[in-house]
């Protein structure tokens, strides 16, 4: 037995000399910077910086604070503030706006920020026709701005649009002289995919695409107060718990994508502060109107009111039901409106009336991959449809492919889950995206058409005045209940987690995952 | 022995030819078409031709594979549709990543699966033998996801040991990019807390990863060191009085190394292709990640870009293999 | 007081079958200076009984029933596996048959040298002195087997060298400890007819120069009769005859070693003549009473298979286990 | 190996053997168990299981995230379903997957072996360096591409693993049918003038039966392992098929507090998969027992 032992020493010296070369050292607490960096944990990557280009909230977040619009929305309702733009002031007719622009406002590589570099950004997004440009579609055009003198621009709109100021946070200005060095053939997409010419508070210092991109405060921000951030990271997390225990145990200080699951385990965990708030982000599901069996109305309204309305809303966790096309709480929407609620018995007698009296047809629902909200809501759904003995194929597809379906009513599923979150708080917003015609064979309405809906949409565009404007669009939700073109689903909270050491973190119901690091400080 | 190793060399040639064949016919075999993907939904028809004959996708086949051979051997590996990037770029951000995690699960498996099988082999039929074989089994079968899983549930959520993901504290800046490798670089710059750092974020995902090649290399090393003991030079070193740890951790043991090498070349390929699961749960940029991105918008420039760089390592590393089995086994050397 | 005395020493070994009754009862005695062979056809258990001098056979599955084995009045059964070492390569050397598979291919052949050396020396292996010392005396005892230019060839591996030349160097691994017993298996029957002659004439000049006792294990009666002062035969686990070679050579009286002498041919063997043994070894899974020849034994009769015959002795040591000793077939 | 009484050991002798050497180690016994029960639960699925309706997709978003109970052996997930039914209804998803893309591997890779092995010459090359440069290819990022290229669906998922999977087969098909098609009754047949295919057919492949039937136990464990591998990182799954690799990755996000929706499916691969491997193991012992474990 002896010499056994003897041979166990050896083995286990030499396990021993082998695991030190991955050497196991108690967790070495990294002591963090004096610097004060805010970490933002976020699972949508930024595949480009060109502010007339991107897309997503992650793009926004990051531009908003690297580049600088005319003028900023915060608080809860949604109020413009000013940003390059100190005042501005709106002819009656709302067709003509003229900004007077901060004399301090400078670019990051110093050069003043004038109404020509305006001119050339506005210019830039109308040419290009990309990124947030949809939001002035047919508003500007090439001739809309011009430059009064070095601090004063001119926007004269080609049609009346009141939430034209909700819209500008979202219209960056960028430095034209830097642009225009980096031309290349592509007016500049190339260069700014990866570059940044703007006169945010802060600088793009580390990018490692799918991982991290860091912000570093610029030297002398040209606008004054602001928090006491020196710099801030977006941190790709893919899974929202791990971004829940990156919060959890302080390796992040703010959780963007968190679920209703992620909220509950957070409830009471030590220096941690849950934000739940109602948002203007409608979840619905878009019904194929125009092909396939659904543009039956009498099956659309059969099925609309055998949805289990409450399994959705239980597996949403932190949310409430949607009550007809508005999100609740919007300006014109109509608290007290009928809308289908889960009722097998008007759901049969709808049933028999339209073309499969007793179902046993297959439809097709299409959903994100990887989306679990709408994963669960499909299952929802299958299980509602089969007490009309109607059968549901689910398929999980990428988001370039679900967009390429809704190019024509024929490509497009029998059911379209779709996410709308407002951009500004006007219900012009929802309205015109999800059921104007004209945006027929976009995600947001590919295939819904009524022209008294379109008649009144613009209708209530351009009414400056607030009480007709109300009724205008009381009607157009009446119409929309009537024709049942989507089963109205929850309007989700807003569900964000923070460190207890952050401080100035205002909610805005408008693209609140969009978060602007410059009123932010770490205690 | 430099003879040998040239010819083994050129007959490489053959083999990355052979490879980049066979994974661009595959790729445009496989139906989707990313050029419009990329475009977006709202481009317009001219537009997708214009992105199809700037991508080259219009020009024939034999024609796009020559431009595409031709652009790698420059280092063009071709550029990502969607996000416009160079592959070859990407890949230098994200394969360093790759490779240190299946390093690391390599380094894991040896330095532990050696030992084991050779006290499994000695202690034959009795209960460390028992005890290990059983173990090897099961971690044979263990999905190498859900260990991950569990390693972060016990080791990082409830004890907090060690970081719950990623590769670095990202307060504070990793050291000096030289080989990619954080382990490896913070060691060059001199920088200990970043190499502590740095281990203690490699050490959960390498640990899953390493659990499969561990086991099997367990088992290789149990079943050739009890052949080896049955061998007459066994008899003779005993014979001749040396004692029995001194013949079997080094007679025995390299001649029952030397058998098990075979195998630790072949895991490698098998780790490379397989590390997309442990990326995903401890948010290890590396290419397993890169690769499932670009296959999930089947932009195939980076799949194949991903797909060639771990054929490439396979192939290299089974040559690093042959040539090492030489060095152990000096009859090789000679023939 | 003998060197080695093997007294009634039983073996078994447990397998899959059941248990094998290999050794039944040996006894044999080796002084120095004297070269027993120990003869007999294959699967008697002369091998077994060389292994178990230096308690090589692992047990389980071996086991040893009764008897013991002296060697310089201690009983080595009773030995932890350490005391073992201190004889083995000190005390006792020991070559065996196939010189190919007999040394480590991966390691130096002054490696494996040095190791044995250092471990006969006794020195502690990481001294700096003790290796160098251990490497000059591989050296001289490489050149004392005949390898010319040792010094080089130390750096050398096993397949650079020929059968012969293997066994040279294990000859000179197995002396270099200066042993008083040496254990010799079948040391020549794996090389061809040439070189056996001159490894058993350098092997035996090295043994008549230290006057080292010898247990050569062989079936080749020509080898014993030309080198071996005495001589045991073996037959299914037990000797049933020993004594000084030329009595036995010359007047066997056990049937079987008559039986075995019979069968080598020589000059004076006419064709024909020649006549083999019927039957075959007994199998050592059943039991057995009695002279385990008798099945085989031509003057074999009833009271040959009661009992077990005792080994008489005929005179100036010549052994028999055979109660008709002495009746000429 | 002659035994006691002398006579050459028969058949059955030898078989006899094989048992007692299947039978001693209680391991392959284990191994055996863990398979019959799994076909079991696959064959007998929806009636043995306490709520059948959830394994097609019914909901019960009332009884959400409930711990494990004497109501819910597993407890539930997110929309309330029972996790003991879906994992017992994941084992005939996986049972199935793991032997579509172990017969599909075998069916490619053997047609591709016994050519390569039986013509030789540049057709044996030209196959066997296209199956080496399959097996060079990283397997999982192959399998991967092909699956998210055909579109979610576990048929889409067992084919494109079975791309990537034949190669294996290839080699060892090709090996046999060399040893074998040398023997002396493949030489008396083509005496005979048996065809080509007629040979191959009849006499060769019979004969390398064990073999791949020895790899296809083996492989079935790892093909599971497989599919659940590409279920967990989300491509080719199709709610509300219940895949244990997607259960696993759906539960990800409820650790650590709803435990039981990530743990359960984890084990039940984990134990299948176990149970294929000591099957396999045991099998390889009986069939060719000069096989180095």
């Amino acid at each position: 037995m002896k010499q056994f032992k003897s041979l166990l020493r050896w083995v286990a010296m030499a396990t021993v000399l082998g695991a030190i070369n991955t050497a196991v050292v108690p967790h070495a607490q990294a002591q963090t910077a004096p610097r004060k960096i805010l970490v933002v944990a976020s699972n949508q990557d930024v595949p480009n910086f060109d502010p007339h280009v991107a897309t997503g909230y992650s793009a926004s977040a990051l531009l908003r604070n690297l580049y600088d619009p005319l003028v900023r929305v915060e608080g809860n309702p949604p109020q413009v503030k000013p940003h390059l733009a100190e005042s501005f002031s709106v002819s009656p007719d709302g067709m003509e706006y003229i900004f007077k622009l901060d004399g301090k406002a400078k670019f990051n590589d110093g050069s003043p920020v004038t109404a020509d570099a305006v001119k050339y950004s506005f210019d830039r997004l109308v040419r290009l026709k990309k990124g947030n440009a949809w939001m002035i579609a047919g508003i500007v055009d090439e001739n809309s701005v011009s430059v009064v003198d070095a601090k004063t621009v001119k926007i004269k709109l080609a049609k009346p649009f009141v939430a034209f100021p909700h819209v500008l946070p979202w219209l960056w200005i960028i430095n034209p002289k830097l642009v225009e060095d980096n031309k290349g053939s592509d007016d500049g997409q190339t260069w700014l995919k990866s570059n940044i010419a703007g006169s945010g508070a802060f600088m793009l210092k580390r990018a490692e695409p799918g991982n991290l991109y860091e912000l570093e405060k610029v030297a002398s921000p040209w606008k004054s107060g602001g928090g006491n951030l020196t710099g801030a990271i977006w941190r790709i997390i893919r899974e929202t718990s791990n971004q829940r225990l990156a919060v959890q145990r302080g390796e992040a200080h703010m959780a963007l994508d968190l679920t209703s699951e992620d909220m509950d385990a957070l409830k009471d965990k030590p220096g941690v502060v849950s934000i739940i708030e109602p948002e203007f982000r409608t979840f619905s599901i878009k019904l194929n109107t125009e092909h396939g069996p659904l543009a039956d109305i009498n099956l659309r309204k059969a099925i609309s009111y055998a949805f289990n309305y409450q399994a959705m809303l239980d597996s949403a966790g932190y949310a409430q039901l949607m009550v007809g096309p508005l999100p609740n709480g919007i300006f014109g929407h109509d608290p007290k409106l009928v809308v289908p609620t889960t009722d097998l018995d008007k759901a049969k007698e709808f049933l028999s009336k339209s073309k499969v009296p007793n179902g046993g047809i297959k439809l097709t629902m299409v959903h994100v991959s990887g989306l679990e909200q709408q994963r669960r809501i499909a299952l929802v759904l299958l299980d509602s449809l089969k007490k009309l003995n109607i059968e549901l194929d689910i398929k999980p597809m990428v988001w370039p492919d679900m967009v390429a379906s809704t190019a024509s009513p024929d490509k497009m599923a029998d059911f379209f889950p779709v996410y709308q979150t407002a951009n500004y708080g006007d219900p012009d917003n929802i309205a015109f995206a999800a059921y104007h015609s004209s945006r027929n064979g976009n995600w947001q309405n590919p295939v819904y058409k009524n022209p008294k809906v379109d008649a009144l949409i613009l209708a209530g565009r351009a009414e400056t005045d607030q009480a007709k404007r109300q009724t205008i669009y009381l009607d157009m939700q009446k119409q929309i209940v009537e024709d049942a073109p989507d089963i109205f689903g929850v309007l989700e909270k807003r569900k964000l987690a923070l460190r207890s050491d952050v401080q100035g973190f205002i909610f805005t119901p408008v693209a609140s995952n969009a978060v602007e690091f410059f009123p932010l400080s770490l205690k | 022995m430099i003879r040998f190793i040239i010819r083994r060399l050129v007959l490489l040639v053959p083999v990355f030819i052979g490879l980049t064949l066979l994974v661009f016919t595959i790729s445009h075999i496989l139906p989707g078409d990313p050029v419009k993907l990329a475009a977006g939904p709202q481009a317009s028809a001219e537009e997708i031709a214009s992105l199809t004959r700037e991508f080259g996708m219009d020009r024939p086949l034999p024609q796009q594979y020559w431009h595409y051979a031709s652009g790698l051997l420059q280092g063009d590996w071709g550029q990502s549709v969607l996000t416009r990037r160079p592959v070859a770029a990407d890949l230098k951000i994200y394969l360093p990543a790759t490779l240190e995690l299946v390093f690391a699960a390599i380094i894991l498996a040896i330095v532990i699966g050696i030992p084991a099988g050779l006290l499994s082999a000695i202690t034959a039929n009795r209960w460390p033998d028992y005890l290990i074989r059983i173990l090897s089994l099961a971690s044979i079968a263990m999905p190498r996801f859900f260990l991950a899983l569990v390693l972060q549930l016990v080791f990082a959520m409830s004890l907090a040991w060690l970081p719950l993901n990623g590769r670095f504290p990202i307060i504070d800046l990793p050291p000096p990019t030289v080989t990619g490798m954080l382990t490896l670089d913070s060691l060059l710059a001199g920088d200990w807390l970043a190499f502590t750092t740095s281990c203690e974020h490699l050490l959960m995902p390498a640990l899953a990863m390493s659990l499969s090649p561990l086991a099997t290399i367990t088992r290789m090393m149990r079943a050739s060191t009890l052949d080896v003991l049955q061998q007459d030079f066994v008899l003779t070193e005993r014979a001749l009085g040396l004692s029995q740890s001194l013949i079997i951790l080094k007679y025995v043991l390299r001649n029952a190394f030397s058998s098990t090498l075979t195998v630790i070349g072949l895991y490698i390929g098998w780790l490379l292709s397989g590390s997309v699961l442990v990326e995903t749960v401890f948010d290890w940029p590396g290419i397993g990640l890169y690769a499932t991105k670009a296959i999930v918008t089947q932009d195939f420039m980076p799949v194949m870009g991903v797909t060639l760089s771990i054929g490439f390592i396979f192939v290299l590393v089974n040559l690093a293999i042959d040539l090492l089995y030489g060095v152990i086994n000096p009859k090789v050397r000679y023939q | 007081m003998a060197l080695l005395s093997i007294e009634n020493l039983h073996l078994s070994i447990q397998s899959f079958d059941g248990e094998a009754q290999i050794l039944n009862g040996v006894d044999l005695t080796l002084e120095r200076g004297e070269i027993c062979g120990l003869v007999g056809e294959t699967g008697c258990g002369k091998s077994l009984t060389g292994l178990s001098v230096s308690k090589l056979v692992s047990s389980p599955p071996a086991r040893y029933g009764q008897g013991a084995i002296h060697f310089d009045g201690h009983d080595i059964l009773g030995h932890s596996e350490n005391a073992m070492r201190a004889l083995r390569g000190r005390r006792i050397g020991m070559i065996f048959q196939d010189p190919t598979t007999n040394l480590n291919p991966l390691f130096r052949i002054g490696e494996q040298m040095i190791d044995v050396a250092l471990h006969s020396m006794g020195a502690n292996r990481w001294s700096r002195s003790a290796q160098r010392e251990a490497r000059e005396r591989s050296i001289a005892m490489l050149e004392r087997v005949g390898i010319h230019d040792a010094h080089n060839r130390l750096d050398d591996y096993p397949h650079q060298f020929s059968g012969g030349m293997r066994q040279r160097v294990l000859i000179a691994m197995a002396l270099i400890g200066r042993p008083d017993l040496l254990i010799a298996d079948e040391p020549t029957t794996a090389l061809d007819v040439s070189v056996q002659a001159q490894i058993l004439k350098l092997l035996f000049d090295i043994v008549r120069e230290d006057n080292i006792a010898v247990l050569l294990i062989t079936h080749n009666l020509g080898v014993v009769a030309r080198l071996c002062t005495h001589v045991a035969v073996m037959y299914a686990g037990r000797i049933i005859e020993r004594g000084i070679m030329a009595d036995v050579f010359n007047n066997p009286s056990h049937p079987y070693t008559k039986a075995l002498l019979g069968a080598v041919p020589t000059q004076k063997t006419r064709k024909g003549t020649l006549q083999g043994l019927g039957g075959s070894v007994p199998d050592p899974y059943l039991p057995h009473e009695g002279c385990r020849f008798a099945p085989r034994c031509a003057l074999a009769e009833a009271r040959c298979r009661e009992a077990v015959p005792p080994e008489a002795d005929l005179g100036h040591g010549h052994g028999v286990a055979c109660i008709k000793a002495g009746v000429s077939a | 190996m002659t035994n006691h009484n002398g006579a050459h050991p028969s058949r059955w002798q030898n078989w006899q053997r094989s048992i007692y050497r299947f039978r001693q180690s209680g391991l392959s016994i284990a191994g055996l168990a863990i398979v019959l029960v799994l076909m079991l639960i696959a064959v007998a699925g929806s009636w043995i299981v306490p709520f059948p309706e959830h394994i097609s997709g019914g909901i019960n978003t009332a009884a959400r995230f409930k711990p494990p109970s004497s109501l819910y052996w597993f407890g539930t997930n997110e929309l309330g379903q029972d996790v003991f039914s879906l994992v017992m209804a994941g084992a005939r998803v996986s049972l199935i997957a793991g032997f579509g893309v172990v017969m599909i591997a075998a069916i490619i890779g053997g047609l591709i072996g016994a050519l390569a092995g039986y013509a030789g010459g540049w057709i044996d090359d030209v196959l066997m360096r296209l199956t080496d440069l399959m097996l060079t290819l990283p397997s999982l990022i192959l399998a991967m591409a092909i699956a998210a290229a055909l579109g979610a669906g576990l048929d889409n998922m067992v084919f494109a693993i079975s791309m990537s999977w034949w190669p294996g087969f290839a080699r060892l098909m090709r090996g046999e049918v060399i040893a074998k098609k040398e023997d002396l009754f493949v030489q008396a047949a083509r005496a005979l003038g048996a065809s080509d295919s007629r040979i191959l057919l009849r006499h060769v492949l019979p004969n390398v039966m064990s073999p791949i039937i020895i790899k296809m136990s083996l492989d079935m464990g790892f093909a599971i392992l497989a599919v659940a591998a590409l279920g967990f990182i989300g491509i080719g799954v199709k709610p509300p098929t219940p895949e244990w690799g997607s259960l696993l990755s759906l539960a990800r996000g409820y650790l650590p507090d709803y435990w039981w929706t990530a743990i359960f499916p984890g084990l039940a691969i984990f134990f299948a998969v176990l149970g294929f491997n000591l099957l396999g193991d045991g099998l390889r012992d009986l069939f060719d027992p000069k096989a180095r474990r």
